[in-house]
Order: structure tokens, then sequence, then C-alpha cells
């Protein structure tokens, strides 16, 4: 199998944008996942979809690192062509959790885009309608995946 | 108005009155119509009762389009606070002699999601006649509900 | 209001009682018969199961996500404990994977079936298919019943392999089950996609070209409806599907009656797997005890697998405890969803054709609300 | 002060003058008939869409085969609530329902069921009598989308227009067809020319152009596009409960009765067929039952088999292809009068 593919993306990354990537690492075979500074996830996001084709997005998440203050938001993407599954994340901090919007590069981010800001309260800037999508109109339970939104019976464990 | 046609006519009207209850009561009894309306992850189990094995439409139960005419509100699967406030809606509009049935264990006591912040149970909501439970209950207990119902529904005329 | 305001926009709204709309509320802006906007509202069956997720070890984990959907429960387990395992570093034996690839295709045929009938009685009421196909989903639910124990949620795979061993007595009976489903097969085509009226209102009705499929992010059969060749099982086999051989179908046309034929041929194709994956089942141990109160290792796994309505993903994070630290589900349903919003800008739809086309892409809800 | 008796007896004179009248009106193309071909009807038609479904449909409710489940239906509908929304125009709300049965009904007296068995001659005109009345039907189901101020219930009420007006033309013009082979418009005459052969083999295109032209007209399955339950709920009839809503399925089948009668009439030689145990009336009536029976079930049959026409497409094939064949027939009805007269 071994993973030529996948080094040769990374290192094409790598060669465009050395400042604009914290760490780069292929997890598994068909398996990526690059760290990129928020303010640079625009152009690694176009150079993306253009140069190496990752052109079918899968969904957006979010991961909520209480212990070290910090979100992480994850743009899975699949590349129609390779196969092969990229991981595109960025970390921001808890207490300012902004991030521009992708949407004008993939636009199937819409719902997960909204979806992410609904559980998470995580806003994306250039949104059109970040409006709410899976919880009811009239719900203002704060934002339920964030880790200090206790459910009924976890205390009990 | 001597007093023999007094009680010759409450006889007459007490015989009559039985009478009109006992036919009205089967008419009812072989003609409960649920509303095309189904709330939760139950709904296969439900199409399979209504499917040729088990055959709901023996007992004169036909699922039907609108609301107007619907006299069970059956909730089939878990109810969630945003589907709440729609059958709470659909509960007034019906008309009168009305019932409600709740299918699965989540109506119950909210089933294998006792602890989501978003499930709520069928009656905080409306008055709920019949309650079947499993999840999914088999298409058997779901006919044994129904059965129920009709008695409840000939005995309440 | 759109921004075509010279014209009378009616807002119809499919609510969540709809006969013909599921869980979900579907706001149409029409002028007369000419649809300019659909908006699915969905989140009427939202549980949080991800939330939840975060509160069930891995072995009580697989009942929450099951009740995804009902429909199509095997594969959407099998997506759940394959990021177990992967975390846990651990391999299934070769007869728990056997195990696991017949059920998941027996999912997939009673989840198609299901599509089919909604989508017959989405083109206007034609009774008997939709209860044909309920009727023809009873034999396998009573394999199934034979097999786990129960209809739909089965609950049956476990990391480490499956729950109980396959009962060599019932093989016969599978066989025979399966040649009976053949017939029927046949008497669809003949009834189904050969009535002219349904040609009528299926064909170039909702078409969606390829690169419209890739951009907005069509799932499983509505992107290979569309002739884009993606399917799990064939771009990163997992369980045995390297070790049979089946086919990857794709219709060039893209219309709504291009997805229903692929899922049509996919039921085809996957008795053929069904046959294969009996035959050469080897013997051996069916399940490797992994202890539910066993500690995860630190790290995270994306599983990917093909559900029947689309390439479902479970990316499961764990930081050492026995529950993992967060599990993010990316759903076909949602991104199908999105298409079908997208659909009156892509192709001329009139009202009549918006169930039809909705149910040519065989949603969901449940699955896109999580 | 005329006491009670007085009136009874005058009264019981005035029906026994015309016992024959009372009859028609009240029993054999009236009430009672219309009300057992309704039960029967709508009992056929879930037990037949059940075993297309392979299932059993109503069993529990009479004895034998649920053959009170129309009767249990309507003893529950009897005793419902009757709902009228808040902001809908409650007269016209009422009108509706209340009128449609009674024109589709009013239809069926023009209709002979022997030589002389017929309440309405019509003078002559009988068949432009039907076509009047029957002209008349879909206005209902406007007046009721509207009134009941509904989304839904409005785009079905334009939707009953489109395709009424798409169905009337080609069942007038395969009616002229008819009308030129017999040479007149009274239904009665229309059945003595059928006696040595129905039109329905001379005019075979203008029976198929009707045929189709009483599917769409009484809105049955291929074209039941303004009840489609799968866009819009239950059509012009949503807002419609208890005895209201009763009414408005009873329209539907007296529709279906009276367009099938007129169908037998015009193309199936009406009371034509071979007299049994020398009573010629009942005989007559028993081949207008029997050809009746046959051809409801044959629609019947259609609603297991075919799904829904698009209303676009419903317009299309009545504009496009139905009246283009009627002309046709009318052509070959004529040369079938002038140049083989012996035909008829």
């Amino acid at each position: 199998m071994g993973e030529e593919t996948e080094k040769k993306i990374i290192e094409a990354i790598k060669s465009n944008f050395q400042d604009a990537i914290e760490e780069a690492e292929v997890l598994r075979p068909k398996r990526i996942s690059i760290t990129v500074r928020n303010n640079k996830m625009f152009e690694v996001a176009r150079f993306l979809r253009d140069r190496l084709k990752f052109d079918y997005v899968l969904s957006v998440g979010a991961v909520d690192y209480i212990k070290e203050n910090r979100f992480q938001v994850i743009y899975y993407l699949l590349s129609s062509k390779e196969k092969v599954v990229l991981m595109l994340r960025t970390n921001i901090p808890r207490d300012k959790p902004f991030t521009p919007s992708l949407i004008s590069v993939w636009e199937a981010v819409n719902y997960h885009e909204r979806e992410t800001w609904e559980m998470f309260g995580i806003t994306f800037k250039g949104h059109p309608n970040l409006t709410r999508l899976l919880l009811p109109e009239d719900w203002e339970g704060g934002y339920p995946l964030r880790k200090d939104f206790k459910l009924s019976s976890s205390e009990g464990g | 108005m001597t007093k023999k046609n007094q009680t010759r006519r409450l006889i007459v009207w007490d015989v009559f009155n039985q009478v009109y209850k006992k036919i009205i009561g089967w008419g009812r009894k072989y003609s409960l119509w649920p509303a095309h309306f189904i709330t939760g992850c139950c709904c296969p189990e439900f199409m399979q009762v209504a499917g040729p094995r088990y055959d709901m439409e023996r007992f004169g139960i036909l699922p039907l389009p609108s609301i107007r005419q619907a006299d069970v509100l059956v909730i089939i699967g878990v109810l969630t606070r945003k589907m709440a406030s729609r059958v709470k809606m659909l509960w007034e509009q019906m008309a009168e002699p009305k019932y409600a049935m709740a299918i699965g264990a989540c109506p119950i006591d909210k089933g294998p999601f006792y602890d989501s912040y978003s499930v709520v149970r069928a009656d905080e909501i409306i008055p709920v006649d019949v309650y079947v439970p499993g999840c999914p209950p088999r298409p058997e207990a779901m006919i044994q509900g129904f059965m129920i119902l009709q008695k409840k529904v000939e005995e309440g005329v | 209001m759109s921004e075509k305001s010279s014209k009378q926009v009616m807002r119809i709204s499919w609510g969540p009682q709809h006969p013909m709309s599921g869980q979900v509320r579907i706001l149409i802006d029409t002028d007369g018969e000419r649809v300019l906007n659909i908006i699915p509202d969905i989140g009427f069956t939202h549980r949080g199961i991800e939330k939840i997720l975060e509160n069930r070890n891995i072995v009580q984990g697989v009942v929450p996500i099951e009740r995804m959907v009902m429909v199509d429960t095997a594969n959407i387990a099998l997506s759940y404990v394959r990021a177990a395992e992967e975390i846990l570093g651990i391999e299934p034996p070769k007869r728990a994977q056997y195990i696991r690839v017949i059920i998941c295709e027996v999912c997939r045929i009673l989840s198609h079936l299901y599509g089919f009938g909604l989508a017959a009685e989405a083109c206007g009421g034609y009774p008997a298919v939709f209860l044909w196909s309920t009727a023809d989903r009873e034999p396998f639910l009573d394999l199934m019943e034979r097999i786990t124990g129960t209809r739909w949620s089965y609950s049956f795979f476990v990391p480490g392999g499956v729950y109980a061993d396959f009962p060599d007595k019932i093989k016969e009976k599978f066989l025979a089950t399966l040649e009976y489903f053949e017939e029927r097969l046949e008497a669809y085509r003949r009834a189904w996609f050969e009535n002219k009226i349904f040609e009528s209102r299926a064909k170039d009705v909702g078409i969606l070209k390829p690169e419209d499929a890739i951009r907005l992010g069509a799932a499983g059969p509505n992107l290979r409806g569309s002739g884009v060749a993606l399917d799990v099982r064939k771009d990163e086999p997992y369980e045995v599907y390297d070790e049979i051989d089946f086919r990857v179908i794709t219709q060039p046309e893209g219309d709504s009656y291009a997805r229903l034929m692929v899922r049509y041929l996919e039921m085809v194709e996957s008795v053929k797997i069904i046959r294969q994956a009996i035959e050469n089942m080897p013997s051996g141990p069916y399940r490797k005890f992994v202890s539910p109160l066993k500690r995860l290792p630190k790290g995270e796994a994306y599983s990917r697998v093909e559900t029947a309505r689309g390439e479902l993903g479970v990316h499961m994070i764990s930081d050492g405890g026995t529950k993992p630290y967060r599990v993010k589900i990316t759903s076909p349903t949602l991104r199908n969803l999105y298409v079908v919003s997208q659909m009156p800008k892509i192709t001329e739809v009139l009202l009549a054709d918006v169930p039809v086309i909705l149910y040519s892409f065989d949603p969901w809800y449940l699955d896109a609300d999580r | 002060m005329v006491s009670l008796n007085e009136i009874i007896t005058s009264v019981m004179k005035f029906i026994m003058l015309n016992l024959k009248f009372f009859i028609q009106v009240l029993i054999i193309p009236g009430l009672l008939f219309i009300l057992l071909f309704v039960t029967f009807v709508v009992w056929f038609e879930r037990k037949y869409l059940a075993r297309a479904m392979l299932r059993i449909g109503p069993l529990y409710a009479g004895r034998i085969s649920g053959f009170l489940q129309p009767i249990a239906d309507f003893l529950k509908i009897f005793t419902k609530e009757i709902i009228v929304p808040s902001d809908a125009d409650r007269r016209l709300f009422y009108l509706a329902p209340m009128l449609l049965p009674v024109i589709q009904a009013l239809t069926i007296i023009l209709i002979p069921f022997a030589p002389d068995w017929v309440v309405f001659r019509g003078s002559g005109f009988s068949l432009i009598l039907f076509f009047a009345i029957a002209g008349l039907a879909p206005l209902f189901p406007l007046i009721a989308g509207w009134a009941s101020n509904n989304k839904y219930t409005i785009i079905s009420s334009l939707r009953t227009a489109y395709l009424c007006i798409a169905a009337e033309i080609p069942l007038l013009l395969s009616a002229v067809g008819v009308v030129i082979l017999t040479g007149s418009f009274d239904l009665i005459e229309i059945v003595e020319a059928q006696s040595k052969v129905w039109f329905i083999i001379p005019g075979f295109l203008g029976a198929i152009v009707f045929f189709i032209g009483i599917l769409a007209e009484s809105e049955r399955v291929p074209f039941d596009i303004p009840v489609a339950e799968q866009e819009i709920v239950f059509g012009w009839r949503t807002e419609y409960s208890g005895i209201l809503f009763m009414l408005t399925m009873m329209a539907e089948y007296i529709g279906l009765l009276s367009w099938s009668l007129l169908f037998i009439t015009l193309y199936l030689g009406g009371y034509q067929g071979p007299i049994l145990f020398g009573m010629p009336l009942v005989s007559h009536m028993f081949w207008v039952l029997v050809k009746l029976a046959v051809l409801t079930a044959i629609i019947i049959l259609f609603r297991t088999v075919f799904p829904r026409f698009r209303i676009d497409q419903a317009i299309k094939i009545g504009w496009k292809y139905l009246i283009p064949i009627a002309i046709v027939n009318i052509f070959i009805a004529i040369i079938v009068k002038t140049f083989f007269p012996s035909i008829i």
C-alpha cells in the first residue's frame, strides 16, 4: 500500500505554506491531518480545492478541549480522485470563538457550519445565514456540545 | 302527564339511549383513523404493522392524510421538544372524540435517550390513553395497543 | 422573500404532519406550480446523540447510535465499533468480519426496500409497491430475528467481534429467502420500472450533473446516480469486502429514475455479496472479548462505512477514560438534504416534482438530526 | 283546523297516485340505490386495494370479511365534531359539501334504466341536459377551496378547474360522435339505436376518449391530482371534518356513478340485453347494474396499477391527444353513418 500519495500531498502543502501549517501528519493510509493557523485558513482551503482536488466535503465538526481552553474546528474533506480523507484543523481560543467561514470555497459546508455554530457557539465569519438548524426555535439552554453543558445524568456518572 | 306516562317515556328514552350508545360505540370502535404523523424512530415498525403480514386495516384502522378527520393521534417513537410543540398544536386541531396513543419506550420515559437534553415524555404534552412499551415494540404489541384502545373507545362513548 | 418578488410567491409548509414529509418541515416557495425555493427545516428528532455518546462506554454506545437510522442499523453500528477497534488497536476474528458483512448487506437491502416503497408512494399514491416492499422485508426480518434476537435495532456488533455466532442451521433458509427475493425483484422491475406513468414522472426530473453532485455533496446512491463511482466498500475496503467481488453501480443520467435504478441494482448486488459471504465463511471464534470497563488508549480514529444512504463516518477521540471524549458523526442525509434544497437552482422543479425528487434522495431525517 | 290524520290521508293519496315516480326517486335510480352503491363501492375498493397490496383489508367490522366497515365509518363520522376554521367563509364552507353530492346525483335522473323507467325524459335533449348539470360539479371544489382559506385547498381547487376544463371538451366531442350515429340527443333513443350493435364497436376511439375523460372528470387515480395526498394534504377536503367530510367523500363516488352510467348508456347499450324469465323491467335494470359493476371494477383496478400524472401532463393529454382523437372519431362516425348505415 504505502503512503506515497499521502506523503506527496503533505509535501505539496508544506512547500506552499511553511508558516501557516502548525503540523501535518499521516494518521494511517488514506487519512491525513493538517493543523492550520486560523488567519491562513482561507488560502490553504483554496489551495486544497484547486490544486490538490479536495472537492468533496464530508462534514464540519469541532472538539472542545476545556482543559487547554481551546476549540478545534475540523473540516473533513475527501478527494474524489485519490479517495483520501483530509482533516483540516484549526485551533481557536475558547473565549474568542471566531473563525473564517469557508462557504465561499466549498458551498456544501453551509448546513454543517450552522450546526457547529449551534452546538458550540463558534461563529463562522462570512456565513450568509447562521441560524438554528437542529435545536428548537425557543432554545436558550446554551451550547449543548460544550464540555461545561452538563447532561441530567452526567453528575450521576 | 300522569306518572305512568312519565315513567314509560323515561324507560323508552333509557332503552333508546343504550341502543344508541351500543351502535355508535361499535361504529367508533371499528373506524379509528390515525393521522399520517410519525414523530420518531419506531416508524419502520409501524409500517410493518400497516403492512400485509400484521395488517392493522383488519380493525378498520386507516391512516388518513389530514388531521381534521383523524381521531387517534399516534405518537410513534421519540418525542423531542421541537416536535412536542407541533404535537400540542395538532392535538388542539383534532375533532372532538379524539384519543392519543404512545408507541415505544421513548414517549413513556425517554427510552435509550434517558439523559438527552431535548427528549420529552408524551404525557407532559398531551393526555395519552394507551402506552405501548418496547424499543421498537413488536407489531403484535402495537396491535394489542390498538385493541385496548378499541375497548376503551367502545366503553367511553 | 426571494428576490423575484414581482411574482406572487406563496410559501407552503409541509409540516411534520403531512403524508409525505416524515419528521421534517419542508418550506416551499412557489409561484403557481413552479417551485423557486425548497428549505428543509430539520431538527424535529434531534436527540443529541453525540452528547449522549460522551456519556456511554464503547459497548453501551452502540445502542443510541443505532437509533440514528432504524432501517439501516447494522452499518451505523459497524462504523462506531470499527472506530473503537481502531483506537484499541484490535482486529476482530475473520468469522466475525464475515458475519458483520452479511448483516450489513441485509440491512442495505432492508433500507433500500423502505426507500423504494416511499419513492413509489411519493410518485402518486401507488399503494401496491409500498406494501409489497413492506411484505418483502418480513422474510429478512425473520432471519435477523433468528440471528440477532430482534427485528430492528440489533445491538449485535461489539468492539472485538459479534455478540453471538451465526447459527449454521439457517444457511439453507437464508439461501431460500434470497432466491425468493430475486423473484420479487423481477416483479418490481416489471411493475415499477416499466410503468409508463412512473417513467414520465421520474425521468428527467431533478437532474443532478456529476460536477454539481460533488460540489453540493450528494452521498451514496445519489452520487452514483449521477455517474460518480465513489463507494467506500471499493475505495477503502473494510471488513472482508476486498475478498468479495462485486461491482459499483453507477447510472449516467442523474435524474430521479437513475437514482432509484441505482438502489434497485444495488439490491441485486447485495444478494450476490451475501451468497459469497455465506459460502466462504470460515469457522472459528466469533468474538475477541473486550471488557467495557477497559480504559481506551489516548488517540483518535475516523472510520468510514458505506451505509445505504451514503458514506457515514465516526470520528472518535479518546483521552484515556473508559468513555470516548468526543464522537463526531458525519451524516449522509444532511448532505443529501442540502442538495435537495439547492435543486430549484439547478433544474426546473414543479410542485408535483418535489416529493419525487425528495424521495429519490431517500432521506432519513433522524440521520440528519442525530 | 285541519287534523293530523287528514293531512296523512291526502299525502298517502298523492303518493298512491304517482307511485312510480316515488319509487324511481326513492329507490331504484334514486336515494337508496345511490347510498347502497356508495357503501358497496367503498367496501369493494378497500378490499380490492388490500388484495393488491397482498393484505386482507377490513375484516372484523361485519362478521364476514368486514362488509359493515363503511357503515362503521359512517356511524363514527356522523357523531364527530364539525370544525370550521376561524377565518373561513362560514356560509360557503357549509354550502359546498352539501350541494356537491346533490348536483352529482341530479344527473342520474336522466339515465334510462328501462324503456319507460326514467325519472325525467328531458323532452328529447337529455344528453345536453346531462352535460349542463355535470358541468356545474367542478364549481363546488372551487367554492370549498376558496372558503376554507387554506393554501393546500386553494392550489387543489385551481387544479380541479384546470383538470375539468381539459376533461370536459373531449367528453363532449366523443358524445357528439354518438349523437351523429343515432341522430338524436335523447338518451332513450340512443339506447334503442344500439339494439343491433353497441356503439363501442363502431365508435371505439370515442369510447376510449370518453373512458379517459371519465377518469379525469371524476378524479380517479391516474388523474386524482386535485386530491394528491403527497403534495397537498387532502386537496380541497383538508379542512372538512365530521359529516361534511363524509358528504365530500360521497360526492366523489356519486360522480363516478353518474359518469359511468352515462358511459353505459352511450357506448354499452344502456339496458339492452336478453330478457330473463319474461320480466322485461327487472332484466333491463339487471343488465344496467351488471355493466355498472364491471365498469366500476375496471376503474378501481386502475388505482392499484398506476401512479399519478402531474397536472401539466394531464392537461397535455387532454388537449394534445384526446381532442384530436375525438375529432377523428367524429369523422369515422360520419363515414359509418353515410356509407354503411346497415351496421347500426
